[in-house]
């Protein structure tokens, strides 16, 4: 099946029968994944392939997105991209849907083993957390990090892995840590709570900038917005306004767009030619802020708002 | 003269069973009509159609001789049909009061009550305990709850809503089945006077002697179809009881004959 | 032989009587167990914590009373925080922007109303599909964004004022007590309240007694959907941003403050003053036992006991009535 | 006057036929307006598709018709799976770690079926309590991690055979199909299953009746534990591992497979065979709309008004006996 | 003789309203005992304690001159004691046979009876219709549900349950106050058998043509207790109502006399 499918595809492409391209993201929820889902609609518009968008229903969805798959083959996509929830869960949908020649593509999260899927294109969690820690310590002017940590969704690997990389560079005192689902209002009443009794708070780690500005509101009502730094990670549109209004101090921005496009062209590669792509693509994170700390590479928020995403 | 309320051929078919088989029904003006028959002759699902609460599937309803219909309750209600149902109709978790005026309730006269529509309570507490003393029913309080009462004393509390609020019949679906000796004359006496008052009465019962005590004419309902009507001034209670259990049939000059064996037996 | 009911037989039949033992000993047990729970900023917070939750369970009770359940409830709040948040940033007014956002969120109500009434459908299943629905909808108006309310109406509800100097109070509070103080009088005091514990307590027997199930399980879905409008506001005055993925939870949050709260299930029994405690009691725990120092995932595991303990308490302060 | 029941008869009282003209209406639409659903492939993997909820569907049943609700159903098959993959994975072998983990399951189920009966407390705040409890328990068990399964009496309910060299089956549709059996001659062939329908029928008549309505009800839960405990064997099957994150909404698609199936929430009303029905409906609507194409969130819209409408026709379908 | 069933000072309280006050209760082997009184005057809070669904608050309990504790109706039960609750106590969306067996069913004989447990529905079903029968009920299929027979006919079920499996005594609160004429008499007709096949029966009803019919000892209840035991055959109708109402007291010696009008007023 795979030989004829990869032959017909240019020809689908020019009639009436589209190249299918497959989407499936963790969730349809998170900005995130929206935005990384409207790059790939626009992208795949452009080069005149049609891309189904389907996602898990939670966090950890992994049932939701082995169905996703099936369903997709069955309907005769050529190309999957795929954000999996974990790195093992959906290796035998993955499996089956490579045997019957589709191309498997990561994004976001690495499988494991990496050669599960045909290619991956994804950021360092770890990596962004610990971005986060480094600004938030050097920013404290040799103070001990004494932190507020709000987490996502309790559990998760994207979660537990920025929330590893802060804590390893900014090696903060914990003053409470939270599950906040990434949530704006779970992050403020967590973060409410938490100040009745962290009064010694110089730092908050959060999540993702939902979570931020959560916390932007709680400590504003104490009166402690300005003496506490908040740091975070994604590089929405409406994150990084944050940080140039000065809300959050720092955020470490990261490229669902890129990702997507780059995903997109792959399989519309894919359909032209056959030629599949492999191996392991890493896409960039940038350090946002106004305030530049001497030894940390950062952009300033005029840039951040030119290639932010949402 | 013009029956109040009349009904032609009504059926009424539950899948296989057929509760009324072409029911016909008369109510003069005034008078107390007995409606006696045997266990599932459909005397409740004749009622239950004369009320609204029951859309028969044939047949005709006419009130004071103008055809109606009756979509649910509230339609009869409006006419001034009131009802007692066998099941008695209450909320158990609402007090007597609340039970007694539901669906009626009365508001305050005040500004409280015409802007705010805040209810009469104590108005109505104050007439739930009069109609219920003149049942001559033992209730301590009206705010008690109708899930804590006895079987009898909840009989009376549908009643005493059927004889409070109608207003051009009402029907009574075995008021007296579960009421003690006292109080089921109390109900008696209460039909007489509702009769009095100018209503005429329905009433379903299976108890001879309270039917014959008090009704006017007794309607002789059986396998789902009114089979004769008879005078108690006229006829035997034994005579009634034959029609019911079909030992007896009137004839289409109204005069009772025997049932032949043989046909008694076929069914 | 006296109408008068007994003070401590009223006490008895009052339903919020358990759920309010619970708050107290809960309270209690915080304040002995932290040194931060019992002081007058913290309780301050606790309640404003609760009024979204709050609010949308006073809704929630209206539904229940009636047999029925809304799973639906905070779904259509946040539907209706993007649709003001929204209206608003594009230069709508903002009074105008939330009494659009209110009527919006009492027009869904009466569909849920009228699936219910009209189909005869089960609520739960009605309501499970607009919360499909209402989600779904949510995510594709707002493409992936949220929206940072700034107009000072839509704020207003968060704003903090001081009692005394002292006890910091937000309009939201008084909102709340309004809301709470209306719909006890509507409840217990009018003849829709008294039909509404019927319908819910027997629709049959309420049909025959002549009353308009449909017309008042319509009206009581209506009713809902406002209050589930002002939650919205109550939301946005809470957190000024307007985002899809807000109270996910907060559908079985709030049918767990009425069920705390002592309204049954099945219909026709319970309060809202129930309900009130209800809600303050989950916010009580979740807040104190932050004090506490406990971890989010024991959190969880001590809310969960505490939810059922609560129950339980309420059990037993009315089993002594059977 | 015999005591046979007409065929037309029969087919109106089977409470599944409104489910099964809803599902025909289903398959025979999405056959028609797409050209690959109906292919035996894409049949198969539906049915795959809806074993888990399905499964879960098949305790919860139990569980609504005594009147009772499960929300802790889908976290408890979660729990379970992290119990086994857990164990498997420090050694143990397979079928003892499934048994251990299908008992925990049970165990489980024991305990909120001591709450509910023993405290008498409502079945929707106790499972509640029970949900949140088990999901922090489970994370705190997994500690942020989930557990790939490499041992085959673990997946091995997802292994395929082909019947007739064409249509895929797995050992999982076998466990299904034989779970349903055994639950549908319990439920209509014994006592047990007389006692259960009568409990949620009236309980205060069963117990007047002479029933254990307690040891009926604590059985109940225990054997819908044990039907949780096989759904986290089928889900190891569908998905070889352990996540604490899955199934978040398994509760409700359960719940919803059980009321399309034609089952009341209140107790006494129902049947497996319209859970069966009920859990096919909902994997046939997301198969169906995705493969006609439908992006995720436009699916949400339309399972939400498919989901009412289905069970609208199961209304319609015993309107006429009313 | 020692009594079949006997209580002794029971007392059951609901808040503030006493159901029970001290009531004494005696069963002789072979009779049938009616049990009469107004409307809330104890006596389905009486025979509740009897069968164990209600605990009472103070008091005793002795099965054939043996004190019992009784914590739930199976309990009652398992003594041989059978009772027809006034409110039937049947769950309607099972059906005639089921709800007749109920908690007693009948496995079948074969293996898959002893090894999988599967019910005789066949036999039960036909058992079904036999007992029905005999009361002359007219039901058209054992596999209706009960929630679509009449007022009536759900009675006869509940009465067929009782007299079916009672073994010790057979406890009847109000069996006939839904049945037709025919029907009352076929109930009175099978107490009559039920007391020749040597069973005690107790009889609650407010019908007292029917108690004074059947009845070997009439046990007078009012205001939560036994005022007075007296023999129909000694005591007229009149006799009973009056003791029943308060009219009339039973002094020590067993002897009747008027109670005087003061008294009678004070309450
Ligand atoms: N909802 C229903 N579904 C099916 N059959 C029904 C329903 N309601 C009544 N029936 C049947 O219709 C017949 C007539 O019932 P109905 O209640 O009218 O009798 P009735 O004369 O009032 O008897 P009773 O004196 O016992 O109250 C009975 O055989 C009953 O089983
Ligand atoms: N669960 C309860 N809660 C409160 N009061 C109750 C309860 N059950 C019974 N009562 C009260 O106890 C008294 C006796 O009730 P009971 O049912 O025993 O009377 P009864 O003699 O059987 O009357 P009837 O002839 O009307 O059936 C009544 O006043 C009733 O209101
Ligand atoms: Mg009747
Ligand atoms: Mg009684």
């Amino acid at each position: 099946v795979g030989c004829t499918s990869t032959k017909s595809g240019s020809d689908d492409a020019a009639g009436d029968g589209k190249t299918k391209i497959g989407l499936v993201t963790k969730t349809d929820s998170n900005p995130y994944f929206v935005a990384l889902r409207e790059a790939a609609k626009a992208q795949a518009d452009k080069n005149g392939a049609e891309l189904v968008a389907l996602a898990g229903k939670f966090d950890g969805d992994n049932d939701g997105q082995v169905a996703a798959i099936e369903n997709l083959v069955q309907q005769g996509a050529k190309t999957i991209l795929v954000t999996p929830n974990n790195s093992t869960g959906i290796l035998g949908a993955i499996k089956k849907a490579r045997d019957k020649g589709v191309l498997v593509i990561a994004l976001d999260t690495e499988t494991d083993p990496q050669d599960a899927v045909d290619a991956t294109i994804a950021t360092d969690n770890t990596e962004a957390g610990r971005l986060q820690g480094q600004y938030v310590k050097a920013a404290l002017n040799g103070q001990p990090a004494r932190s507020i940590l709000l987490d996502g969704t309790p559990g998760s690997t994207v979660s537990e892995q920025r929330h590893a990389g802060y804590v390893e560079s900014a090696q903060p005192e914990d003053l409470g840590t939270e599950a906040t689902n990434g949530e704006q209002n779970k992050a403020q009443q967590a973060t409410e709570n938490l100040l009745q009794r962290a009064t010694t708070v110089n730092s908050v780690y959060t999540i993702n900038e939902p979570a931020a500005r959560g916390a932007y509101v709680a400590l504003k009502a104490k009166n402690l917005a300005d003496k506490v730094v908040i740091g975070s990670i994604d590089g929405s549109c409406d994150g990084v306004t944050a940080v140039k209004n000065g809300e959050i101090a720092v955020t470490v921005m990261q490229f669902p767009k890129k990702m997507a496009e780059q995903g997109v062209d792959f399989a519309v590669e894919f359909a032209k030619s056959g030629k599949k792509p492999s191996g392991f693509v890493k896409t960039d994170t940038a350090v946002v802020t106004d305030k530049p700390i001497a030894g940390i590479d950062s952009k300033d928020t005029a840039w951040g708002l030119e290639n932010c995403w949402g | 003269m013009t029956p109040v309320l009349e009904a032609r051929g009504l059926v009424k078919r539950y899948g296989r069973v057929t509760a009324m088989d072409g029911a016909d029904f008369e109510l003069e003006s005034g008078e107390v009509l007995a409606v006696v028959g045997d266990n599932g002759a459909g005397k409740s699902t004749l009622i239950k159609a004369l009320s609204g609460a029951v859309i028969p599937d044939e047949g005709e309803i006419l009130v004071d001789g103008e055809r109606v219909r009756f979509h649910g309750p509230l339609d009869s209600r409006k006419h001034g049909i009131e009802t007692v149902y066998q099941d008695l109709a209450l909320a158990p978790a609402l007090d007597i009061a609340t039970n007694l005026f539901l669906g009626r309730e009365r508001r305050r006269r005040d500004p409280l009550g015409t802007v705010f529509r805040r209810l009469d309570t104590k108005g109505m507490r104050r007439e739930a305990r009069r109609v219920l003393d003149e049942l001559g029913i033992d209730v301590k309080s009206m705010s008690q709850l109708v899930e804590t009462l006895s079987g009898g004393q909840r009989q009376a509390v549908a009643v005493a809503r059927a004889a409070a609020f109608g207003s051009r019949v009402v029907i009574m679906d075995e008021p007296t089945a579960a009421l003690g000796v006292q109080e089921s004359g109390k109900v008696l006496e209460l039909i007489g006077r509702i009769r009095d008052r100018g209503l005429p009465v329905v009433l379903i019962s299976h108890n001879m002697p309270h039917v014959f005590e008090i009704a006017d004419r007794v309607h002789v309902h059986r396998l789902g179809r009114r089979v004769a009507v008879v005078s108690p001034k006229t006829h035997s209670m034994n005579a009634v009881v034959g029609l019911l259990t079909g030992a007896l049939r009137m004839a289409d000059d109204g005069s009772i004959e025997e049932v032949d064996l043989t046909t008694g037996l076929s069914r | 032989m006296t109408t008068r009911v007994s003070p401590s037989e009223y006490i008895l039949r009052t339903p919020a009587i358990g759920p309010a033992i619970a708050l107290v000993v809960a309270v209690v047990v915080f304040g002995l167990t932290t040194d931060t729970f019992l002081n007058v900023d913290n309780l301050s917070l606790v309640v404003q914590q609760s009024l979204v939750i709050g609010t949308l369970a006073l809704g929630q009770t209206l539904v229940i009373l009636t047999a029925g359940i809304d799973l639906a409830n905070a779904s259509i709040a946040v539907f209706s925080t993007l649709l003001i948040a929204k209206l608003a940033m594009t230069g709508t007014d903002g009074v105008v922007a939330l009494l659009v956002g209110i009527l919006a969120a009492g027009a869904i109500g009466c569909v849920t109303g009228g699936l219910v009434t009209g189909l005869r459908l089960p609520p739960f299943i009605v309501t499970l599909g607009m919360l499909t629905i209402v989600t779904a909808v949510s995510r594709i108006y707002a493409q992936g964004q949220s929206f940072p309310v700034t107009d000072g109406t839509l704020g207003w509800l968060g704003t903090t004022q001081y009692l005394f100097g002292q006890i910091e109070v937000t309009y939201g509070m008084a909102v709340m007590l309004a809301m709470f103080l209306g719909l006890w009088y509507a409840l217990s005091r009018t003849a829709w309240g008294k039909h509404v514990y019927a319908v819910g307590n027997d629709p049959e027997s309420a049909r025959l007694s002549g009353i308009h199930v449909r017309r008042t399980v319509l009206s009581v879905y209506l009713v809902a959907g406002l209050i589930y409008g002002i939650a919205a506001w109550q939301a946005l005055g809470r957190v000024p941003n307007a985002d899809p993925n807000a109270f996910q939870l907060g559908n079985l949050d709030s049918i767990t403050a009425v069920v705390i709260g002592g309204t049954s299930l099945f219909g026709g029994r319970g309060s809202v003053l129930g309900t009130l405690v209800g809600a303050l009691i989950v916010a009580v725990l979740r807040s104190g036992l932050t004090q506490a120092g406990i971890d989010n995932l024991y959190q969880d595991v001590a809310t969960g006991v505490l939810v059922i303990a609560a129950v339980a308490v309420d059990r037993f302060s009315r089993g002594r009535q059977r």
